[in-house]
């Protein structure tokens, strides 16, 4: 990879950055948009890794011979972010699978149905001017 | 070159799919390609973790959600055009970033220059060990690695809360995920406990090669959810009861927090291995074992606790 | 003295897995409030430290910075930390009966470990000198936030909740891209280092995108208008507790970190000079300040008035960061403290109703004059202040805002700022005629007036509001203080 | 006693009665003691206050420093003395007035009354007291928030309705426009402190000036300068010892006193005679006090016919305060204190013959007089000292805005001043000739009234006692008018 142009990897993440992204913003379905935020999240960290990378270097771990080493800290910024990025598509799951059990649905516009209908059925409507969506 | 050439395709591919089950897999193997892109670029902790994290844990628990929650998605019913939009800003501006950014590789960025030497000279030198990663992680910035630990563990007390701790009713002994399938039961017999040996082996071998306590907990309850699967709910509960997985990740934190309020009591920072033994080097090695220690406990027993929650869960009528 | 600046975030952070160990309910309030009481206790005396001796830094591991992780309080981060340890000692004298009313029993022990880590993840953003620390702690007190408002009674909690996960997780990872552009120019993490070295670099492409990503990602978080989605239904479907704290606080520590990234970061010159942030963020102000308030007066629900309102007050804090002068920056941070104090009092006195009643939308509402007239009294006051009506904390916000636009002639604005008080007053008073004017209804209980243990911190905070609408030598003498070291004299 | 001392008693004797007055709830004979007794105690206060003080070195009362460089600090002047002389003589006789109201006329929740009324009190003397705009700012609007709970007393959806517009007209003319005014004033001067001659300097431009002074003024929404008036009929809902107190003792008296105090305090009589806002503002007083008299006139309920004087009368001293000349200042102070007496007494009989008769129209008051002779006096005497007749308190100050205009050579206001007299007479007079000299109507159709009096007699002794008290004072101070006299003048620097 060392010998590519040397931005190629930067917007090649940034590609896989923005396909996540857009799964994330685009589709309806709760599953999906955590497979989208992940997909954002890990290509953010070649970002990072990319970053770290010396022409020619080797891996941050000492051995004889070896002189020109890759930056150790985007690595480790980049672990502490993967545990981050678990954690949150675990939490998103578990909320998915409340959210299913509860509304029977993990698609987006049908969950929003739904609370438009309860909403309509007590009365209690917040009269809201906006609908949120993610 | 290749490697970015397919990850663009299954990212690609991911967004077509309307099979929630292909996307996952994917998922897993966008990760794992991830991974070995990291091996290219020197990361061989951060490629370890990818491909145990992203390929495996991120994967299990969302096939194990998929089963309760369906596999198909339906068609979306706005356009595409503003989340495209959205995109594109943001996608452009990141490249407009990235126009004056070092080159890749380039050894004078300043990423290369300022804080990293340090790390690179001194690390085997302070800390003591060989794996800078390692020595940056537990001990230069220990303290973020300590976040992390209460990250998991977070993570780990939101799931819980969201879904409750399972045993009993529902667990059903002898029913397995995957069927009853012979093969794959002598293998996996076979396989666990050398899997269980690798856990240690690189729980205790991260100062000198690749790992941790973050990859070794993962393995470690890798391999009690290759169990499970296999095995059939219940057993693997046998051996480690849910209820109690909470309280030990609550127990690893904390032994990690009590390792910096040692040293905060002998006088010195939070978390300043030093204050371990005499020699500082040699408290620098005891305060990363230890360390380590309680982030791989912390991460086995949030994992599987997580792993534990999300398939104990009955099919919603 | 020293360690207290690591200790007020630790104490709590580890409490969090104590309370998960005891399992038990009443020992975990217990260890969740001994903690809460500690940081405040911590905070106070940090912030005395700080303000008489300069910036308090600490390093972590004993590795100095910037090749380890410091803490590093000044009065910037003190004055914010001292209101989210204030507001969490409060919350957790309140919680107690709430929580045992509103959580499930068996979950209630861990339901605290997570308010505890919302709680030490939000102090430790204020206390860190590290860049991608604060990324860390914003994870701790987001995960954790996620998770104790999805404990909502209502199923809305949940889908709240995902929304906030979503977004939330989007600002955050635009915070770690802005971060990675940062580290890429500079090679540096610490936040001292990264202003020194910024400014050889700051005109490039890269470091201007990196700004862009960083104001973004904190916009999010801190639901700065168009956002801001997420909040309203957050803020309604949570916990009394929960909506109490995280309104008082979270949104305080994004505006701290959109502070300290904006002007003490990239600088006031590169920030709102080079780039056209001050401008954005006067016009995004004017319209929270207005979308907000117009669409809390449509509300019925009270929590979610309230959240739509907490909209609107943001506007006026970044409205106040904006106009990039002494003043307007005073009244940013001013305002941080006294919403603090206005939207921990509502939102407290709303959750003693939801306690005795139930539910709180206006219908229920009715007559809570004479059902709870303790309550209902506070929540006169605290909309009063919402109002900014003198002698309230509100009224020196206002007052502070409203002098930066007029000092740089912005009339429109200054006019626009004070018709939000007007719209404010328009669903204050909904909520005064309805708890006065109409009869409670007909199948009504009788209930007994909110227990004291709800009472004490909703009527301090109420105090709070008038006390710091008459004496503001700490309020506004910090707050100023902390504007001119960073807007610098001459802005 | 110190200077500062009676100041903070001045200030904290009314809102320590109105808690002394909540705890005494249970018991409603001790609750209106207590009333009565702090109304004279806080009376007997101003006045040694007013005794003991120097006009060169007043005694001065930091209470808070809200705004870094900006006070909360009470310091006497002398129209304000005046203003707290007034407020707090007339306090004592309402609550008087209102004991015998509220019992006779069933009222519910007295103790909330009460606990409001003392409030009010106490921000009408943090307004007559503030030695800055802040401060009279932040009574000012404690005023209107205390008042609010007076003006729905009844919890009806009128009042309710009557409530909504009173606080929002109130708070919108005060957030919208005085503040910003102050915040203006504060950032160009760096100082909001009442001095004689204004604050003023020559740097700021006319143009601005002219700005401020438009704002300061229709900010002030309680002195119900025409549109902002709206508030004051639709008040009419309180009761009527609440109307008293709104009209003359403390809602009214302080929004004209605020706009009399930003005329020679802030401007200066100087100054504002060379802005060309004032003659605007001039104008719209001419205005509102030319059309609040007609609408007086159509008036039939006796309530809102009093409200709509009232509005004409304010404007007389936003007139007087316009002018410019120190004679107008002069007479705009005198008019606060005299219309405050006439004005109390004619609420205090419309009150009385309201819980007496069960009247509220001018229609039906044909030959009351023979029933009520006393009230109808003192009605008598109120209406002369509206029209500015004398020998009653409304001519004194009526003759100095008069001198005043003539001074200014203000055709247009000597124009508005002799046109309105005549109105007043043929709004008031009527009233008091048919109460006296025409016979009294058979007794109202049946079904109209549930309670239907017939066989009346006079008020009861505490309205009747109240309403002869104050005509008496209106009278006396035509005779005695030394003590107001030299304060305004002292305050006019004459």
């Amino acid at each position: 990879m060392s010998g590519l142009p040397g931005l190629y990897n930067y917007w090649i993440a940034v590609f896989l950055m923005m396909a996540g992204f857009y799964v994330v913003i685009s589709q309806g379905n709760l599953v999906k948009k955590l497979v989208g935020l992940s997909l954002f999240q890990t290509s953010v960290f070649i970002f990072y890794i990319s970053m770290g990378k010396v022409a020619d270097g080797h891996a941050p771990i000492l051995a004889e011979g070896v002189t020109v080493y890759s930056n150790p800290l985007p690595h480790v910024l980049i672990l502490t972010a993967i545990v981050v990025g678990v954690a949150t598509t675990a939490v998103g799951l578990a909320l998915v699978v409340r959210i299913n059990e509860a509304y029977g649905s993990v698609e987006e516009d049908e969950i929003q149905a739904r609370d438009n209908a309860a909403d309509k059925a007590t009365g209690r409507s917040g009269g809201s001017g906006e609908s949120p969506r993610t | 070159m290749v490697l970015l050439a397919f990850l663009v395709l299954i990212a690609l591919a991911a967004i077509r799919m309307r099979d929630l089950f292909i996307v996952v897999m994917l998922f897993s193997v966008y990760s794992l390609m991830t991974a070995a892109l990291f091996m290219d670029l020197d990361a061989v902790d951060v490629a370890f973790t990818e491909a145990a994290v992203g390929a495996g844990v991120t994967g299990v628990l969302m096939l194990s959600t998929l089963r309760l929650t369906g596999r198909w998605e339906r068609r979306p019913s706005h356009g595409p055009l503003l989340p495209l939009i959205v995109v594109g800003i943001t996608g452009a501006a990141l490249i407009y970033g990235t126009l004056d950014a070092p080159l890749l590789g380039d050894p004078a960025a300043p990423v290369q220059q300022h804080v990293a030497p340090r790390y690179i000279e001194q690390g085997p030198v302070e800390v003591g060990m060989p794996n800078m990663v390692t020595a940056v992680l537990a001990s230069y910035r220990g303290f973020d690695t300590f976040g992390e630990t209460f990250v998991i563990f977070t993570a780990g007390i939101a799931v819980l809360l969201l879904l409750g701790i399972q045993e009993g009713p529902e667990t059903r002994p002898g029913r397995t995920a995957i069927g009853d399938q012979l093969v794959l039961r002598v293998v996996v017999k076979m396989v666990i406990p050398l899997i269980l040996l690798y856990a240690l082996y690189v729980q205790f071998h991260g100062d000198f090669g690749a790992g941790g306590g973050f990859q070794a907990g993962v393995i470690l309850a890798t391999a009690f959810v290759l169990y499970d699967l296999v095995f059939g709910e219940g057993d693997a509960r046998l051996v480690v009861p849910p209820s109690w997985l909470h309280r030990l990740g609550a127990l690893g934190v904390l032994l990690y927090g009590a390792v910096g309020l040692y040293a905060l009591f002998a006088g010195k920072p939070f978390l300043d291995y030093s204050a371990l033994a005499h020699d500082p080097v040699h408290g620098q090695h005891l305060g990363v074992l230890l360390v380590e220690l309680g982030v791989g406990i912390t991460v086995f027993s949030i994992v599987l606790a997580i792993f534990y929650a999300l398939s104990g869960r009955r099919k919603a009528s | 003295m020293d360690h207290l600046a690591v200790l007020v975030v630790i104490v709590p952070l580890m409490s969090a897995p104590v309370c998960v160990l005891l399992d038990r309910s009443r020992p975990a309030w217990l260890t969740s409030l001994v903690a809460a009481w500690f940081s405040f206790g911590a905070a106070v005396m940090l912030l005395l430290r700080v303000s008489a001796e300069g910036p308090l830094r600490y390093s972590l591991g004993g590795w100095e910075a910037p090749w380890g992780i410091e803490f590093r309080i000044d009065v910037l981060g003190g004055y914010v930390l001292l209101i989210v340890t204030a507001v969490a000692a409060l919350v957790m004298v309140f919680a107690r009966h709430s929580v045992e009313q509103e959580i499930p029993h068996d979950r209630i022990a861990r339901f605290y470990a997570a308010l505890l880590l919302v709680f030490a993840g939000l102090a430790g953003i204020t206390v860190t000198g590290d860049a991608f620390n604060l990324f860390v702690f914003l994870e701790i007190s987001s995960l954790a936030s996620y998770a104790a408002i999805s404990m909502g009674r209502d199923r809305r909690a949940l889908s709240a909740s995902f929304q906030y996960l979503v977004m939330g997780t989007i600002g955050a990872t635009f915070i770690l891209i802005g971060i990675g552009m940062l580290y890429m120019m500079t090679g540096t993490l610490n936040m001292i280092d990264l202003a020194a070295r910024l400014p050889e670099v700051s005109d490039s492409r890269t470091v201007r995108a990196g700004f862009a990503f960083l104001t973004v990602g904190i916009g999010l978080k801190l639901a700065l208008f168009p956002l801001h989605l997420w909040l309203p239904n957050a803020y309604a479907y949570a916990p009394s507790t929960v909506t109490a704290f995280l309104a008082a606080t979270a949104t305080k520590v994004a505006v701290y970190a959109l502070l300290r990234f904006v002007l003490e970061i990239f600088g006031v010159e590169f920030s709102l000079h080079a780039m056209p942030l001050d401008r954005i963020l006067v016009f995004l102000g004017l319209l929270g300040i207005l979308s907000g308030s117009l669409v809390a007066v449509f509300q019925r629900d009270l929590k979610r008035m309230l959240a739509y309102s907490s909209v609107a007050q943001i506007g006026y804090m970044v409205l106040g960061i904006g106009l990039a002068s002494v003043t307007g920056v005073t009244a940013a941070i001013l305002h941080v403290f006294n919403h603090a104090l206005m939207k921990g009092a509502l939102f407290l006195a709303l959750g003693a109703v939801a306690y005795r009643v139930g539910a709180v939308t206006l219908r229920e509402f009715a007559g809570m004059g004479q059902r709870l007239p303790w309550t209902t009294a506070a929540i006169v006051l605290g909309g009063l202040s919402l109002i900014g009506v003198p002698p309230t904390a509100g009224f020196v916000s206002k007052w502070y805002l409203v002098l930066g636009t007029l000092e740089q002639g912005l009339w429109l604005v200054a006019m626009l700022v004070l018709f939000g008080s007007l719209l404010a007053l328009i669903y204050v008073w909904k909520l005064v005629e309805a708890a006065y004017f109409k009869p409670p209804p007909a199948n009504a209980a009788a209930v007994a007036e909110a227990p004291l243990s709800m009472l004490v911190p909703v009527w301090t905070l109420v105090a709070a509001n008038i006390y710091f609408g008459l004496y503001t030598d700490v309020s506004v003498g910090l707050a100023s203080r902390v504007a001119h070291d960073l807007v610098g004299g001459g802005g | 006693m110190t200077g500062e001392l009676q100041l903070l008693l001045i200030l904290l004797v009314p809102m320590l009665g109105a808690l002394a007055v909540l705890a005494a709830s249970p018991l409603p004979n001790v609750r209106e003691g207590v009333s009565f007794v702090i109304g004279i105690l806080l009376f007997l206060l101003v006045a040694s206050l007013a005794a003991d003080l120097s006009w060169d070195a007043p005694p001065t009362l930091v209470l808070a420093e809200p705004i870094q460089g900006l006070q909360l600090v009470l310091t006497p002047e002398p129209l304000g003395v005046l203003f707290a002389l007034i407020a707090s003589l007339l306090w004592p006789i309402t609550t008087i007035y209102a004991m015998g109201y509220m019992r006779d006329h069933h009222e519910v929740n007295q103790t909330r009354f009460f606990t409001a009324f003392a409030v009010s009190i106490g921000s009408a003397m943090g307004i007559a007291m503030a030695g800055n705009m802040l401060t009279l700012f932040v009574f000012y609007e404690i005023l209107s928030v205390a008042t609010y709970p007076l003006v729905t007393h009844r919890g009806s959806v009128e009042a309710k309705r009557a409530g909504r517009l009173y606080l929002g007209l109130l708070m919108a003319t005060s957030i919208g426009f005085m503040l910003p005014a102050m915040i203006w004033t504060w950032h160009l001067t760096g100082t909001l402190t009442f001095t004689p001659g204004g604050i003023f300097g020559p740097e700021v431009s006319s143009g601005v000036l002219s700005l401020l002074l438009l704002l300061f003024v229709l900010g002030t929404g309680k002195a119900a300068l025409m549109p902002f008036h709206r508030w004051l009929p639709a008040a009419m809902v309180a009761p009527t010892p609440v109307s008293a107190l709104l009209h003359a003792v403390a809602v009214v008296k302080a929004g004209v006193f605020t706009v009399l105090k930003v005329a020679v305090y802030l401007f200066g009589i100087d100054t504002l005679a060379s802005i060309a806002a004032a003659d605007v503002l001039m104008v719209l007083a001419g205005f509102t006090i030319l059309m609040a008299s007609v609408i007086a006139l159509r008036k039939d309920n006796l309530k809102a016919r009093l409200a709509y004087s009232t509005i004409s009368q304010l404007s007389y001293i936003v007139l007087g305060a316009m002018l410019g000349v120190a004679a107008g200042a002069v007479g705009a102070g005198m008019h606060i204190a005299m219309h405050a007496f006439g004005k109390i007494t004619l609420f205090f009989c419309a009150g009385a013959i309201l819980v007496t008769a069960h009247k509220s129209r001018v229609s039906e008051l044909n030959g009351i007089g023979r029933r009520m002779p006393w009230t109808m006096a003192a009605f008598a005497v109120g209406a002369v000292s509206m029209i500015g007749a004398p020998p009653v308190a409304g001519f004194i100050s009526k003759w100095y805005l008069l001198m005043g205009s003539l001074d200014a050579s203000h055709w247009f206001a000597v124009g508005v001043i002799v046109v309105s007299t005549a109105l007043n007479t043929a709004y008031f007079m009527p009233i008091v000739y048919a109460a006296f000299f025409k016979p009294e109507d058979a007794p109202a159709i049946s079904g109209q009234d549930d309670h239907d009096h017939p066989d009346h007699g006079e008020a009861s002794w505490p309205m009747r006692g109240a309403l002869m008290l104050t005509a008496t004072l209106a009278i006396l101070v035509f005779f005695f008018p030394g003590v107001p006299l030299a304060l305004v003048q002292q305050m006019a620097g004459l």
